[in-house]
């Protein structure tokens, strides 16, 4: 039975405010409509993080009401807070609120300010329905609308073509993960006669794989991971996070880096025990992770756009995380995502208060922030250490444990991409870092300035997520996090390595000294580089060609079908209708004819010849009346010698 | 029963005489041509009073010459609706006021006399003779604007093919006479199953088939058909469409009702054949029509074809069926022949194309017209489809799935040409040079009225239509 | 009242539409107003439905009966399940929502607004007719009156290939009707004892290959109807060409009577037959959603894109009707009646538009967002529940529908699925194409969406958006029917 | 007297009936196809009088029927020859082939 409790207000509350901000936003409240989603926001904290540390310690949330009648069944709507989704809420409305503030200063003066806050509280409502769904139809539609809140945004600025392109391409490309998703869970349907987490949990565990062959759970496992590889922006669907960047900065943050596109990592951590059931699924998103979080990094090395580099770190990062699950470690996965998450937005926050104070994009004009825009700086050069993995920020400790994972699991080679990966990040940010804020100011025209405390406020509390949420996971609360997740997944422990966390350190601390070489002392060392190596930069800085690939070979032809098959329609299906009609006509046409010419031909030939003993022409000579009575006759005749011989 | 006895039941029939050659004695009489009209009308409907159901009894009337049943019975009545109807057209019927018209409404009488006999015929002798009757008034009303070339070829077109056909006819009466020893209808089908006699036999009744074809305009006698209807007057063309037709089918019901239905597999193939081809014809014709008459003549050859669906499955349902599709077509076509008159009347031409934006110039008329095109079409709930369903469902019941589907598609066909003429009503813009409609004359706007009150009451209650028919 | 409530539904709008003919020409107002309180009325009545009818009974409610030809056994026999219950509340929204916008539709407006009005009417009885008629020559009168004022809907009020238009659709749908009445006479002639009830029908068993050559008669028309690929090629053309209400009638009420008709009569009637050309419809079905978002994706014409969007929509309905079971026939009927809402909405919009902008060319419009902020979020709001998204009433259904025809056949599934995609490239597309991007400085001075305009498409958004979220409100309606549906055609629920 | 065979009798109007026939189809004078048709109306009325020898049931049908058909071949050529006039007075021609006015 429904019993409205709070937790339901969690996501409901932003869901309120998204409806008053479209609702009256734009006439009545206005600028106001901030504070309506900021409020909403912080009620849902409120509510939510008490709920997170009962879970903390032991507690179980789950509540459900019936919504729709499938087959015999009742597929049950409610949520379920276990540990793997306490986790996630807790960073969820933490990370969705201190955004909402920022973005309230960042988007000051934008002349559609209450509609960017209603598709924000929309998604912040989408966002937090998933976390603490209990079922993989509520979890897609929430899914689904985030995905459409992350089209809305990014073409939030569609009077730009090139923002009007990306959401396009965000959208489809997403939904093409979704649509795999989609099926993925109705073959777990068919193969196990739920949706509902628990319950197939609950299957799983006891090895019931449902009526159909295992091959078929394993099938279905793969394509639910297809989701993960579109919304978390996995190779080969990666291609369109780049371009979300059009979309406003906290945007960015909010959407391209802390939650969404977690989600996608969020999805394979849920259905982990599927993965777990059908282990032979596991190297497919091991490979597909850590092509990713190799390719990605690859690329933000070439890169010049700040918000483009944090997406391909983004896209790399997310990698990291797919690769860990692939290799069986959840809480490793996990402990990065939600680490991940508060230095990626504070990251990403950072660019937007470069941006907000420069007005430009492009590193190539920044140069010498430090000074102007110290808060900026500072809580962006520590979340950068943070993702470069220097301990004992969050960073080091969550992606420590993932190399840890790879190195004691024995995928050995996938532990060296994932260092080589690691170091690869670390020279990135850092050429991001030494580039943008120290130096001297490349472009006379930028006047920077440091942005207003609504904006710096936020960061300052991001850093101390970034900062200090490593520690739950790290051998010095001895691994509490994976631990806790554990509580519900059976899943290999491992005993920290010295070697692997000595391999981090010398990655990190080597991608920054490379960096800080190459980018304040020799700068013209970059450029002889690339000259140097030359394919490879092409590669790296064209993103391996991969729009223009998918370009010619799937939407080209995609397009081209529909063209032809129109013209078939128009053509062939409508044509041989009308040749029908047109047959008729023609036919019709035809007995005209036939009476016009042959029969009033025959009259005319025939019109002079009277005597009837001549030819057998002239024995045809008839007047018109006399045409029609031969046609009567002949036809009479016919019948006469049919029914003749059918006597 | 003796002829003194069956004068009783012959009152009808002795009134319209009287009317007749009242009417021309009238016409010496009076100056107001009209009131001659008015008074055949009075005759119409005193016969129609004097006319009584035998309700179910077979009355064999002057020594079985004729068989008044409750088939004969309906005919009559369509006989005089038909007449009635074509009297109240010819009466605002511009071309038709000059001095003969008295005589017109005389003939006209004659014409109801004649059909009424028709359907009462019951031996071959009878038939015959009404059947010339009929044609013989026919062509003389067919050309009787004397000054209109058009109507003179038409009436010799009528007379040659007619008497051509009446010839065959007789030619195959008199093989039918030889092979049965007797013109009863009775006799002959006691003598056509014997197989000693099938090959003459065979013959006559072919030869007698070809004399009704040409009646009821099928297929291969079609021909004359839109010749006539075109050149005819049109209030002629109206009572042709429907009078000497359902006179035909009457005859042929009632001739296979006695004489075939024993052997009527066999029939039925030819029959069936003859339907599709007629209904084929008449419709892929029709289409590229420009004269609205000749298009209804191509659309009657048509209505042809589906009523011989009936008789080609000759079930009970089937000669009901026949009955049922004369009616529903007789409000139907009598009606659009009604707007055919009114705009002739406006304007005086019957092009197609001189029903551009009527829907705009006489609302009511274009109204009207629709529905009776509707019904033509057999779109429910009017009385052509009534008939539609009543022709096809005895194809269905007789299993006669081929029929059913060639005349499924002959009525989608048929449905793009009655359309034409809506779209050209309603979405083709009148032209400037069109005259406006005046104040429409009464009397066919009284028949306007009435058809469409039929068409509507058939379609919307044809139980009680057939309870009224059939019993 | 009450008591004869179909009948009142019935023919509600059938006394309005006279009426109306007894008005003078120029009283465009009081026609104006009383078209719409017809409607009104009429919906009203259907809203006096919701406490007589009782959603957990899956047989017949609210019948009347009355035999009309006795001859033939036919009934004048209406009656009401949870498959036609939303299918009249459908309609009879939808005719609301059609009303209001002919008010301010510039072709209606011109003149001839009492034909109009009353052909309007007269339509929306036809459809009430089709959907609440037992008897199965009632319902083929009924579904053949629909026919005729919407060949004048289309033929006078349509665009500037009305006239062609209007006729193949016309022709196309008789042709197909006219083997349906054969169908339904074969199955009047091979009844015991002969009837055309419903009802009685419902329960007569028929040989195999009767069976199948009846039902084959019935899905010519049915499938001309709704349409399915390869008949569908006059519903482009009749879209496009008529006029925006007539357009929203067209795609949102009139294309279910061709479902509606495989769930009504198809299914219970010829049972084994159905479970034989199970696999020839869902590849038809396939077919036509694959096929209509292909060639949606190549349209220019705005209109003829959601045309198109239709054929594909409506094969998702096809597709729940072949699944049979279920999911699939809840889907497909869910499926008709969130494909009427959202695709009318959509015919609106394109109708707003075009009263705008006297043009559909997708390659002509751009960046209307900042114009039209309010249209823009309509526009957006409808093409996501068009592409299906989650809460939204689109995704509950083609969900259901995908997980009936799962359980049906996994290729086929899958291969619609390329549909939903398609579906959100050829939506999205239209949006970047008229929302996003620079404005064309031609549009600069369009007006926003007005009131009028946005009392056609809110209601449909509500209803829209209710069913997404909890979509349990309509699906208890339709339920209990379904599965004695799935039950009579013996399969397992 | 030596009965002539039936069949004899009807071989002779069968021939007087295709020539009937033949004439109405080929005659281009109007009055040559009326003179035509009257030999088909005769050719009937030998074989109803000759059946009328023959049959046993009613042998005076056929004569009275007969003499029914000549009334009426006389009322088709006078109606016939009416028309035929007044096709002359209007049409100036008396030709079959050459009314065609009405034509498709």
């Amino acid at each position: 039975m429904v019993t409205a409790d709070r937790i339901f207000l969690i996501p409901l509350l932003p869901f309120a405010a998204f409806v008053v901000n479209i609702l009256f936003g734009a006439r009545f409240l206005k600028h106001r409509a901030a504070w309506l989603s900021i409020l909403t926001s912080i009620a849902a904290c409120v509510i939510a993080l008490p709920v997170c540390f009962e879970v903390f310690g032991g507690a179980r949330f789950a509540n459900d009401f019936a919504w729709l009648r499938i087959n015999d069944g009742v597929l049950r709507f409610g949520y379920l807070v276990d540990p793997l989704s306490a986790s996630l809420l807790f960073m969820v409305v933490i990370v969705g609120t201190l955004i909402q503030i920022y973005a309230s200063g960042y988007m000051q003066g934008d002349p559609r300010y209450s509609r960017f806050f209603a598709y924000v509280s929309l998604f912040m409502s989408a966002m937090l329905t998933l976390v603490i769904s209990n079922n993989f139809i509520l979890f897609f539609m929430a899914w689904e609308i985030m995905g459409l809140c992350s089209y809305l945004l990014i073409g939030f600025y569609f009077q730009k073509e090139s923002a009007a392109k990306a959401c396009f391409k965000a959208f489809l490309t997403t939904r093409l993960g979704d649509v795999g998703f989609l099926i993925g869970v109705l073959m777990l349907f068919l193969a196990l006669g739920t949706f509902d987490f628990s319950e197939i949990n609950r299957a799983l565990a006891l090895g019931d794989h449902g009526a159909l062959p295992l091959s078929f759970l394993a099938t279905s496992a793969i394509f639910i991971f297809c989701g993960t590889i579109g919304k978390s922006a996995q190779f080969p669907l990666h291609v369109w996070l780049p371009d979300a960047m059009e979309g406003p900065t906290p945007v960015s943050a909010l959407i391209h880096a802390a939650t969404m596109v977690a989600a996608g990592v969020f999805l394979v951590a849920r259905s982990f025990t599927i993965f777990m059931a059908v282990p032979e699924t596991m190297p497919v998103v091991t490979t597909i992770g850590c092509i990713t979080a190799f390719m990605a990094a690859f690329i933000a090395l070439t890169q010049t756009d700040i918000k483009r580099i944090l997406a391909y770190s983004t896209i790399s990062q997310l990698g990291y995380m797919v690769t860990a699950l692939g290799m069986q470690g959840l809480g490793a996965g996990t402990f990065h995502l939600i680490t991940h998450a508060f230095f990626k937005a504070l990251l990403f926050l950072g660019a937007g208060s470069v941006i907000h104070g420069t007005h430009v994009q492009d590193i190539r004009q920044m140069g010498g922030l430090f000074k102007k825009m110290p808060h900026t700086a500072v809580t962006f050069i520590i979340a950068s250490l943070a993702l470069a993995g220097v301990p004992p920020l969050s960073g080091f400790w969550s992606k420590d444990e993932i190399l840890l994972t790879a190195f004691a699991s024995g995928h050995t080679l996938v532990f060296w991409i994932l260092l080589l990966t690691a170091f690869m990040t670390a020279f990135y940010m850092f050429r991001l870092v030494f580039i943008t804020f120290f130096g001297k100011a490349r472009d006379p025209h930028v006047h920077a300035h440091e942005s207003p405390a609504v904006m710096t406020l936020p960061l300052w509390g991001l850093v101390l997520g970034a900062v200090l949420l490593g520690i739950p996971g790290s051998p010095l609360m001895h691994h509490w996090f994976q631990q806790f997740l554990a509580h519900a997944i059976h899943h290999p422990e491992y005993h920290p390595s010295a070697f692997v966390m000595t391999c981090s350190v010398i990655a990190a601390v080597g991608g920054i000294t490379l960096a800080g070489i190459i980018y304040m002392k020799n700068t013209h060392w970059a450029e002889s580089i690339a000259k140097r190596f030359r394919p490879l930069y092409r590669l790296s800085f064209n993103k391996f060609y991969l729009d223009e690939i998918y370009s010619k070979f799937i939407i080209r032809p995609f397009t081209a079908l529909g063209e032809v098959l129109y013209r078939f329609d128009a053509k062939v299906i409508d044509g041989s209708v009308n040749g029908v009609g047109a047959g008729a006509m023609w036919l019709g046409a035809v007995k005209n004819w036939i009476d016009k010419y042959i029969v009033d031909g025959l009259v005319n030939f025939m019109g002079t010849l009277t005597c009837f003993l001549n030819s057998i022409v002239k024995r045809l000579q008839t007047g018109f009346v006399q045409n029609y009575l031969l046609i009567a006759f002949l036809g009479f005749l016919a019948f006469i010698i049919w029914e003749l011989k059918l006597v | 029963m003796g002829p003194v006895e069956s004068l009783k039941y012959f009152i009808p029939e002795l009134i319209i005489l009287c009317g007749a050659f009242g009417a021309f004695l009238l016409d010496f009489a009076v100056r107001n041509k009209r009131a001659v009209g008015i008074f055949s009308l009075f005759v119409m409907a005193a016969a129609a009073f004097a006319m009584k159901n035998p309700a179910g009894e077979t009355l064999s009337l002057f020594y079985g010459f004729f068989h008044l049943d409750v088939f004969a019975h309906w005919f009559r009545i369509f006989a005089l609706i038909a007449v009635s109807v074509t009297l109240m057209l010819a009466m605002d019927y511009p071309p038709l006021k000059n001095r003969y018209e008295g005589e017109f409404y005389g003939l006209f009488l004659f014409m109801a006399f004649a059909l009424i006999t028709v359907a009462a015929a019951n031996n071959l002798l009878m038939i015959f003779l009404a059947v010339e009757f009929v044609s013989l008034l026919s062509y003389l009303l067919t050309g009787f604007l004397k000054h209109d070339p058009k109507a003179k070829e038409a009436a010799v077109k009528y007379l040659l093919f007619g008497s051509v056909c009446s010839g065959i006819m007789l030619y195959g009466i008199s093989l039918l006479y030889g092979a049965a020893g007797s013109i009863e209808l009775g006799h002959v089908w006691q003598t056509l199953r014997s197989p000693s006699m099938s090959a003459l036999g065979t013959v006559g009744v072919l030869c007698f088939f070809a004399g009704l074809g040409f009646k009821i305009s099928m297929a291969p006698f079609h021909m004359w058909a839109p010749d006539v209807y075109e050149g005819a007057p049109t209030p002629v063309t109206a009572f042709l469409t429907v009078g000497p037709k359902a006179l035909g089918f009457a005859v042929f019901t009632r001739v296979l009702i006695t004489v075939f239905s024993p052997s009527f597999a066999h029939w039925g193939v030819v029959l069936t054949a003859l339907s599709m081809l007629t209904m084929t014809i008449g419709n892929l014709t029709a289409i590229s029509q420009t004269n609205i008459k000749r298009f209804f003549a191509y659309s009657s050859i048509a209505q042809a074809g589906y009523i011989l669906m009936g008789l080609a499955v000759f079930s009970p349902l089937g000669q009901n069926a026949v009955m049922i599709y004369l009616f529903a077509y007789l409000f139907t076509n009598l009606g659009a022949f009604a707007v055919v008159c009114l705009v002739e009347g406006a304007s005086g031409k019957s092009n197609i194309s001189d029903y551009a934006g009527l829907s705009e110039r006489s609302p009511a008329t274009a109204f009207f017209m629709t529905v009776f095109l509707l019904s033509l079409t057999g779109i429910p709930p009017l009385a052509g489809f009534i008939g539609k369903y009543y022709v096809f469902a005895a194809a269905i019941e007789g299993k006669a799935i081929a029929l059913a589907v060639v005349a499924a598609v002959n009525s989608a066909v048929a449905a793009y040409y009655y359309f034409r003429i809506i779209r050209v009503m309603y979405l083709v813009p009148k032209a400037e040079t069109q005259p406006t409609f005046g104040t429409s004359p009464l009397y066919p706007k009284i028949v306007l009225w009435l058809m469409s009150a039929g068409v509507v009451t058939l379609g919307l209650f044809p139980g009680y239509f057939i309870k009224l028919l059939f019993g | 009242m009450t008591s004869h409530l179909l009948s009142w539904i019935t023919f509600t709008p059938l006394i309005g539409a006279f009426v109306l003919l007894c008005l003078p020409k120029r009283a465009h107002d009081w026609i104006r107003w009383i078209a719409l309180a017809t409607t009104a009325i009429t919906a009203g009545l259907v809203c006096l439905a919701f406490p007589l009818f009782r959603a957990s009974e899956s047989g017949f409610q609210l019948v009347e009966r009355a035999m009309w030809i006795p001859q033939f056994n036919i009934q004048y026999l209406l009656g009401m399940d949870g498959i036609s219950f939303p299918m009249v509340f459908l309609t009879a929204l939808i005719s609301i929502m059609a009303c209001l916008g002919s008010l301010a539709h510039i072709r209606v407006k011109g003149g001839r607004e009492k034909e109009y009005y009353f052909l309007f009417l007269l339509l929306e009885t036809g459809i009430m007719g089709t959907f609440l008629a037992l008897d199965l020559f009632l319902f083929y009168i009924f579904w053949e009156v629909v026919l005729v004022p919407m060949y004048f809907l289309i033929g006078i009020w349509g665009g500037p290939r009305k006239e062609y238009a209007a006729i193949k659709f016309f022709l196309y749908t008789l042709a197909g009707s006219l083997f349906m009445l054969l169908g339904i006479l074969a199955v009047y002639f091979g009844s015991e004892p002969r009837t055309f009830d419903m009802t009685l029908l419902a329960s007569m068993k028929y040989g195999l290959v009767f069976q199948k050559i009846v039902f084959l008669a019935f899905f010519l028309g049915f499938a001309i109807k709704v349409p399915i690929f390869p008949f569908h090629t006059w519903l482009p053309d009749a879209h496009v060409e008529a006029p925006t209400p007539i357009s929203v009638i067209l795609a949102g009420v009139l294309l279910k009577m061709g479902t509606y008709g495989f769930l009504r009569f198809s299914y219970p009637l010829f049972p084994d037959a159905a479970r034989w050309f199970q696999p020839a419809m869902g590849v038809l079905a396939v077919i036509g959603i694959i096929y209509g978002g292909f060639v949606a994706l190549a349209q220019t014409d705005f209109k003829k894109m959601v045309a198109y969007s239709s054929v594909s929509h409506m094969g998702f309905v096809l597709l729940g009707l072949a699944a049979m079971n279920a999911d699939g026939f809840r889907g497909a009927l869910l499926q008709m009646f969130s494909h009427g809402t959202i695709t009318g909405g959509l015919f609106l919009l394109v109708g707003v538009l075009y009263d705008r902008a006297h043009t559909r060319d997708l390659n002509d419009f751009g960046g209307l967002g900042e114009k039209m902020p309010v249209y823009a979020g309509i526009l957006i709001f409808f093409s996501l529940a068009s592409l299906g998204l989650p809460g939204l009433s689109g995704f509950v259904s083609e969900f259901l529908t995908l997980l009936g025809s799962f359980q049906y056949s996994k290729l086929m599934t899958g291969l619609a699925a390329i549909g939903i995609l398609l579906a959100a490239t050829y939506l999205l597309y239209m949006i970047q194409r008229i929302l996003l991007g620079k404005l064309n400085p031609k549009w600069s001075s369009l007006p926003d969406i007005n009131y009028l305009e946005l009392s056609t498409l809110v209601p449909l958004m509500i209803f829209i958006l209710g069913i997404g979220l909890y979509p349990k409100i309509i699906l208890d309606y339709m339920i209990p029917t379904l599965d004695g549906l799935l039950k009579t055609m013996g399969g397992a629920v | 007297m030596t009965l002539i065979p039936v069949e004899h009798v009807l071989i002779f109007s069968l021939l007087l009936f295709a020539i009937g026939l033949y004439g109405t189809l080929t005659r281009r004078n109007i009055i040559g196809i009326l003179i035509s048709i009257e030999l088909m109306l005769n050719a009937a009325n030998i074989n109803l009088v000759v059946f009328a020898k023959t049959t046993s049931l009613s042998p005076e049908t056929g004569q009275v029927f007969a003499v029914f058909v000549i009334a009426i071949a006389a009322v088709t050529v006078a109606v016939g020859l009416a028309i035929v006039l007044a096709l002359y007075r209007s049409r100036k021609t008396i030709f079959a082939d050459e009314v065609h006015l009405l034509k498709w």
